[in-house]
């Protein structure tokens, strides 16, 4: 019984980390430009449609998975220059970029439609299995993990450490306090978003291998992304890779005892009840 | 009243030509899916326009409303026309609900609580498969319109005046409600929260009202659905719906009501019209909603709003079907009460530890003015928050007006009688002065929403009441020229004087004054100084925050320091000014004999 | 120029004289997803072939009019409703989920139009009589099945796994009736969101079968399952439920599919002279094998050309509802009858994943 | 004595609206001058127009002889130019050394610090709380961390929007002390205050505004002197 509680936590860390890169990228967006992305998941589609596509050319999977993260930067650029930067300076702007953001997820997801067709297709990913202690995860699995957990601390140490990163933060904190000390507001911004759309693509090129790529797989996880971002505490980064880990560990324990339907109306029971009791959302206890 | 009528009117023929001049029974079906939307996306548009709640699961009410009367028809008998009224109910419980849980929370938990109630509800449909008939869809037997073959309309025909009948009144109503009491609350709601409890309005409360009314008419608006659709399916719990109201809100504008309704309209009516582009049609029509937003800011509506000519037409139109605003009244002496007013009683007040206010003691005299002074940080707003119930207080208890009020909310607390003012400025920045004195004078009439809803003579005598007493006290801080410039657009000092205008339109008896000259030069505080010294004699009493002490000490009757949370001084302003102690922490050396001859 | 004019000119005229002797056809499929795009791949490359043979009636083609349901029934009620009212057609063909369909065959039940149910098994579509069901209902696939496992694989114990709702639920219904106790776990999922399936293969795998059936409409899903449980090294047969072996899900699985086996009504390896012709112009045309959908979207576009000829006339449905009812039809599946409107064949065939390839086995 | 800030006939504009028209400003070397004018007269206008956060609508800006009113922000910052905002404008959740850090736009992290060294020497209150969060402070606290902010960028000129807006006396007399002492230590300082006592009495030139433009100019104590200042700043 440990064994299987024990898997299961692994298969849920796995998918846990595939979700916080995806909220991620949504709360990266949020924190510093007060944006929704609502085009967020059909940046994850672009990178598993990446590594799928890497993988027809012959690319091995791990040369893939940056190339992926560029497609992300690639995709986000343009979602900038034409959903996102325009319209920031006017007055309802931050709402309208909700209905601008998914009109561009709409006309990228139509795009990739017409030119690769609706059919799914598979990403091979790592092969091979490691086994610990009666416990078995695919390499795939423990890739996700620790590329993931790479990723995180990069991003940490990006947003502590290096001048951009604490120029982001003051941009978040207050837009005209960040001009007064002359940071250039609006490259920040641009910055923050792509590399918000780089880890969005990242996050699909990681999970790919597990779930398969489809057109439809950004629709499939951004509900849950939104969900889990909000739960965090709208733009705090840590909030969201803690709930992301929670909702993936929970989700996976659950299946063990419940069958799936339920499980997953329990899951989103829980968020409810995490709602109601710690109304700010889980930011205050990960600063 | 007389007008609320006449738009029905109007608004009845209108639907009933529609439904009779189209005859295609595909134009009927999209002319009746276009009126479904229109209601829908207007609900959508009661919590996201004019509360500024952002809604990612609207459809929960939508779907919730279709399967109660889909259900109540296809599984128990009842006839379509019969259940039709109650798909209110639904989405009116489960607005209150989730209401309930999140009106206290900012806007995103309100899209995320949708969001994950329309989630469970999409579990429960496909999994209840004996009720809902799950995935495979339950399907609905709606019998045509009773009486529309006595007018010889075909079902469907019967069906798109139902369904425009019903978006007429939903228009006309919502419109009534948004020029109330009520929709004043949301707006303030909206803009500014903190202001909105401090004038007596019960925040929780009305995003609750707010919310429920959304729901009720967005699953009124499934309930409608179903003659359109036939089959009730899981879909329609789903994310493109919610997408719809959202988007179909910020299409049209989303700062009037006719917006969303042409918004929800067009999200039926273009992509049948792109049919003709086969698998590209969705993309065609992202392409022009990015398009159209890029070109046109703040919606189809709200772009038009912004044209010349349209704006003049709009300027004619006074607000609130009121007429021309009325003249002020003056502010009314008020009858003076003896005794101790405020009494507060070893007050503490803690934040993780830190002890921002530590057993604080002093009471006021009715008509008395109090000064409240001491150095940043040394918890005067803590306290002043707490007397006005914006705080709850760790320790101690404050007695006003003869009642405890420490525990009480702060809406409560205004309509004992005890009003602040902030000490940031507060107000509805985007909107006018007047509009923000109307707001303001919440407590001065009672809101009559059923009153307000059809606009009885009696209802507008209030209306026409209230803002006199509005103005009164708008021309009390001398504002009264100002009444048509956006609020936020005022130069600082006026936005805190328009706020202290605002705090008297609540009708305080203790009015408590959060730095109210900051910002203000010497000659404009001196002029605050003669106002406020023309509210006591007018019966009220007074607690006064402010650093400028030369201002302060020209018509204060006491002075209370606090140093650290402790209070360490409390009489006449030259005792204390006097004090080593006051000197010490607060005034510095040279400071203290000036204002000592001032106060002289 | 004036001559370009003319030329053009005629050229409209004849177009447009053209267009009246065409009998035009109305096709319903969520043509934006996979198996939309299947269903209309097959219906218009049998338009192309019956045209090809002269039309269905002397002189005159089948003109196809396609829109996109989109799933849904409000879209696809306006399409149908469009269709009959401003397309003028008389049959509707189409329709992949049973919400869809149900919805079609209302508009037309209102004006009288008929409708070919491509590939829904929903069972209330029929009760129109002009409404006509081509893909078998979900008790005839379990009974055909069930006897075929019986006979030949002889489980002992079964793990069921299919997607969540009224198909999957009436699956496990049908499984447990016919197999009782063998059945030692049933797992559901939920249809399109679920993305990881590692926990349904943990549990799969500690109930221990021999024999694992599912079932799926998304490839996808499907896919990722079979490599999930590949992954967690359950060992056990793979079957799965009639209609889901397809080129797409044995692309997506990849070599987790090895040894999977169904049974269907179809293959694209079927002996027919119709099912050659088929396959060999599908892939003419497409440049990749048919699948089941492929074949449902050509078969019902086949069968009612043949039927439009038969009856003698393209818009008096009710003669060629009676007609299509009392006759017996050409299709790659073999002969094809419609007692109660249900489309019925005598043939299924086992088939089997082999190296890569849809075999039919044995 | 040459203009180390020479503005001329600077404009603003807010849509329609004219909030600064044509006003000529000069401030020189080790000068404090003060901008006097009611609410909305146009001094935070012109500050931040100066610093180029407002698009100017025309005139000449001009830094130790150089134009620099076609340069972005961050260059003027550079230039030798500062701003503590109207309304303090911390960076609340950074610690008060990030936000110092901020405000130094050079890449020389020796000289960062002996600049941040500077800053504590003169605000000890900040070097106390360095690793505290900026929104956890006292208003007084948080005009310091303000002041601080933009002496990091080691200007030649520093504006300061309000410095003693909502503060205690003990405070306004530090910012006042403070504004002396910066003075001395070569800085020119551009003061816009609603405190005209305070401001008058710590500038040595002043300029008065109305309606955006400047109605007045003049020695500081000519000023405080005049009738017209003294009935209409000055409550006198």
């Amino acid at each position: 019984m440990t064994d299987a509680l024990l898997q299961q936590l692994l298969n849920g860390l796995s998918i846990g980390f595939g979700y916080a890169l995806i909220a991620l990228g949504l709360t990266l967006a949020f924190g510093v430009l007060h944006i929704i992305n609502f085009g967020h998941g059909e940046v994850v589609m672009l990178g598993a449609l990446t590594v799928v596509m890497a993988g027809k050319l012959g690319l091995p999977y791990i040369v893939a998975v940056p190339l992926a993260m560029l497609v992300g930067v690639l995709a986000g650029w343009v979602f900038d220059a034409l959903a996102v930067s325009p319209l920031l300076g006017r007055p309802e702007g931050r709402t309208d970029i909700l209905l601008t953001t998914f009109a561009m997820g709409v006309l990228f997801n139509q795009a990739v439609l017409s030119v690769w067709g609706p059919a799914p297709a598979r990403v091979d990913g790592l092969q091979g299995r490691l086994e610990l202690a009666g416990v078995g995860l695919s390499s795939q699995r423990f890739f996700v993990i620790a590329a993931s957990i790479a990723a995180l601390a990069a991003l940490d140490l990006l947003a502590r450490r290096t001048r951009f990163g604490v120029e982001m933060r003051a941009v978040a904190q207050g837009e005209h306090a960040a001009r007064v000390v002359g940071i250039a507001v609006k490259s920040v911004g641009t910055r923050a978003f792509l590399l918000a759309a780089a880890v969005g693509g990242l996050g699909g090129a990681l999970l790919a291998p597990i779930t398969s790529y489809s057109p439809m797989l950004g629709q499939a996880v951004l509900i849950k992304a939104f969900v889990i971002v909000v739960l965090g505490g709208l733009g705090s980064a840590g909030g969201a890779v803690v709930c992301a880990l929670g909702v993936g560990v929970i989700e996976a324990m659950l299946g063990l005892v419940l069958e799936e339907g339920l499980a997953a109306a329990c899951v989103y029971s829980l968020m409810l009840l995490v709602l109601l009791l710690r109304p700010q959302g889980l930011a205050g206890a990960v600063r | 009243m007389k007008a609320t009528l006449r738009d029905l009117g109007i608004g009845l023929v209108l639907a009933a030509s529609l439904a009779s001049v189209l005859t295609s029974s595909y134009l009927l079906d999209v002319a009746a899916y276009a009126a479904v939307l229109a209601i829908f996306v207007l609900a959508v548009s009661v919590t996201f326009g004019q509360l500024g709640y952002v809604s990612f699961g609207h459809a929960a009410f939508l779907g919730l409303g279709a399967y109660t009367v889909g259900i109540l028809v296809a599984q128990a008998g009842w006839s379509y026309w019969a259940a039709l009224p109650l798909g209110l109910l639904p989405g009116l419980v489960l607005g209150v609900l989730i209401g309930a849980v999140s009106a206290r929370l900012s806007g995103a938990y309100f899209a995320i609580a949708t969001l994950v109630v329309a989630e469970i509800l999409v579990l429960l449909v496909v999994n209840w498969v004996d009720l809902t008939r799950g995935p495979m869809g339950l399907m609905v037997a709606a019998s045509p319109m009773p009486l529309s073959d006595l007018v010889g309309w075909s079902p469907q025909q019967g069906y798109l005046f139902a369904v425009a009948a019903a978006l007429v009144l939903a228009f006309v109503l919502l419109r009534n409600l948004r020029d109330s009491a009520t929709g004043r609350e949301w707006t303030a709601i909206r803009e500014a929260p903190a202001l909105a409890e401090s004038l007596g309005i019960a925040t929780a409360r009305s995003r609750v009202l707010n919310i429920a009314v959304s729901g009720a008419l967005a699953s009124f608006a499934g309930a409608l659905l179903i003659p359109k659709v036939f089959v009730l399916s899981p879909s329609l719990l789903g994310v493109s719906h919610s997408a719809t109201g959202i988007l179909g809100v910020i299409l049209g504008g989303k700062a009037t009501l006719v917006g969303p309704m042409l918004g929800g309209a067009l999200f039926a009516i273009i992509p049948e019209g792109l049919r003709f582009m086969g698998d590209l049609n969705f993309a065609a029509f992202a392409l022009m909603l990015l398009v159209v937003v890029r070109v046109l800011p703040g919606g189809l509506v709200g772009w038009a709003a912004t044209r010349p000519a349209v704006a003049r037409r709009l300027a004619r139109r006074s607000p609130g079907g009121m007429g021309a605003l009325p003249a002020p009244a003056p502010l009314a002496a008020r009858a003076r009460r003896d005794g101790t007013l405020l009494e507060v009683g070893a007050v503490s007040r803690q934040f993780k530890g830190l002890k921002a206010v530590q057993e604080v003691s002093f009471s006021v005299r009715a008509g008395e003015i109090v000064g409240l002074i001491g150095p940043n940080g040394a918890g005067k707003t803590t306290l002043l928050s707490m007397l006005s119930g914006f705080l709850p207080v760790s320790a101690g208890t404050i007695r006003a007006v003869g009642q405890d009020i420490a525990g009480r909310p702060a809406h409560e607390v205004a309509r004992l009688g005890v009003v602040r003012s902030f000490q940031q400025t507060a107000l509805c920045a985007g909107q006018t002065v007047a509009a923000n004195m109307a707001i303001a004078s919440r407590l001065h009439r009672p809101a009559d929403l059923s009153g307000a809803l059809v606009r009885t003579p009696a209802w507008q005598a209030r209306e026409r009441e209230r803002m006199a007493h509005a103005l009164g006290c708008l021309d009390e801080v001398g504002l009264l020229p100002r009444l048509d410039e956006t609020a936020g657009s005022l130069p600082y000092g006026e936005q805190k004087l328009l706020g202290v205008a605002m705090a008297l339109a609540a009708q305080p008896e203790v009015l408590l004054l959060d730095e109210p000259a900051a910002g203000l030069n010497p000659v404009e505080a001196a002029r605050l100084a003669r106002v406020l010294s023309g509210l006591r004699d007018k019966g009220m009493t007074l607690v006064v925050v402010d650093h400028n002490l030369k201002m302060l000490m020209s018509f204060v009757d006491r002075v209370v320091v606090l140093h650290h949370g402790v209070k360490i001084a409390d009489g006449a302003p030259q005792e204390v000014t006097r004090m080593p102690e006051v000197v010490e922490a607060y005034l510095g050396r040279a400071q203290a004999e000036r204002i000592e001859a001032v106060a002289a | 120029m004036r001559r370009l004019m003319a030329a053009a000119l005629a050229g409209l005229l004849a177009m447009g004289t053209a267009a009246a002797q065409d009998v035009k056809v109305g096709v319903l499929y969520p043509i934006k997803t996979m198996l939309g795009q299947q269903g209309r791949n097959g219906a218009e490359l049998a338009a192309q072939m019956i045209n090809a043979d002269g039309g269905v009636l002397p002189g005159r083609p089948l003109r196809l009019i396609v829109y996109d349901d989109n799933y849904q029934p409000a879209d696809a009620v306006s399409a149908a409703r469009r269709l009959l009212a401003e397309d003028k057609v008389p049959v509707i063909v189409g329709g992949i989920n049973t919400a869809v369909s149900l919805g079609i065959t209302q508009v037309a039940r209102q004006s009288g139009a008929m409708f070919l149910a491509a590939v829904t098994k929903a069972p209330q579509v029929t009760e129109y009589d002009r409404a006509f069901r081509f893909n078998p209902l979900v008790s005839t696939d379990g009974e055909v099945f069930n006897q075929y496992l019986k006979d030949r694989i002889k489980p002992q114990r079964m793990a069921v796994v299919v997607e969540n709702g009224d198909y999957g639920r009436s699956i496990i219904a049908n499984m447990k009736a016919a197999f009782g106790n063998a059945v030692v776990a049933t797992e559901l999922y939920e249809i399109l969101k679920q993305t990881d399936f590692s926990t349904l293969a943990s549990r799969v795998k500690s109930a221990n079968p021999d024999v694992v059936c599912m079932a799926f409409s998304a490839p996808e899903q499907g896919g990722s399952l079979l490599r999930t449980l590949a992954e967690a090294g359950v060992k056990a047969r793979r079957c799965i439920l009639p209609g889901s072996v397809t080129p797409a899900l044995v692309q997506v699985a990849g070599p987790a599919a090895e040894g999977a086996f169904t049974l269907d009504i179809w293959a694209p390896t079927m002996n027919t002279e119709t099912n050659r012709k088929f396959v060999a112009a599908y892939e003419a045309r497409y440049k990749a094998p048919p699948g089941k959908v492929d074949f449902l979207g050509f078969e019902s576009m086949w069968v009612l050309g043949q039927a439009i000829r038969a009856a003698g006339t393209a818009t008096d449905t009710a003669r060629i509802a009676a007609t299509l009812r009392q006759g017996t039809w050409d299709s790659p599946r073999g002969p094809l009858k419609f007692p109660g409107n249900q489309a019925t064949s005598d043939k299924w065939v086992a088939l089997e994943v082999r190296d890569g390839k849809i075999v039919v086995s044995d | 004595m040459t203009a180390l800030l020479q503005v001329e006939e600077l404009s603003v504009r807010y849509g329609a609206n004219r909030a600064v028209r044509g006003v000529c400003v000069e401030v020189r070397p080790r000068e404090v001058v003060a901008l006097v004018g009611a609410n909305g007269a146009g001094k935070s206008s012109l500050l931040n127009a100066l610093l180029g956060l407002v698009p100017h609508a025309g005139g000449r800006i001009q830094l130790a002889g150089r134009r620099i009113d076609a340069l972005s922000t961050r260059e003027r910052i550079a230039a030798g130019l500062a701003l503590s905002p109207e309304g303090r404008r911390v960076f609340p959740e950074l610690t008060v050394e990030e936000n110092l850090d901020l405000g130094d736009l050079g890449r020389d992290l020796a000289l960062r610090r002996e600049q941040r060294d500077g800053v504590y020497h003169r605000f000890p209150r900040l070097l106390e709380r360095r690793t505290q969060l900026a929104g956890t402070m006292s208003g007084g606290e948080q005009q310091m961390l303000a002041i601080g902010r933009a002496l990091m960028a080691r200007p030649r000129v520093l504006m300061l929007d309000e410095p003693t807006l909502g503060l205690a006396p003990v405070i306004v007399r530090e910012i006042a002390g403070f504004i002396r002492h910066i003075r001395s230590a070569g800085v020119s300082v551009l003061l816009a205050e609603q405190n005209a006592e305070m401001a008058l009495g710590a500038a040595d030139r002043a300029y008065v505004l109305q309606n955006g433009e400047v109605v007045m100019h003049g020695g500081a104590r000519e000023m405080a002197a005049h009738p017209d200042v003294r009935s209409a700043y000055l409550g006198l």
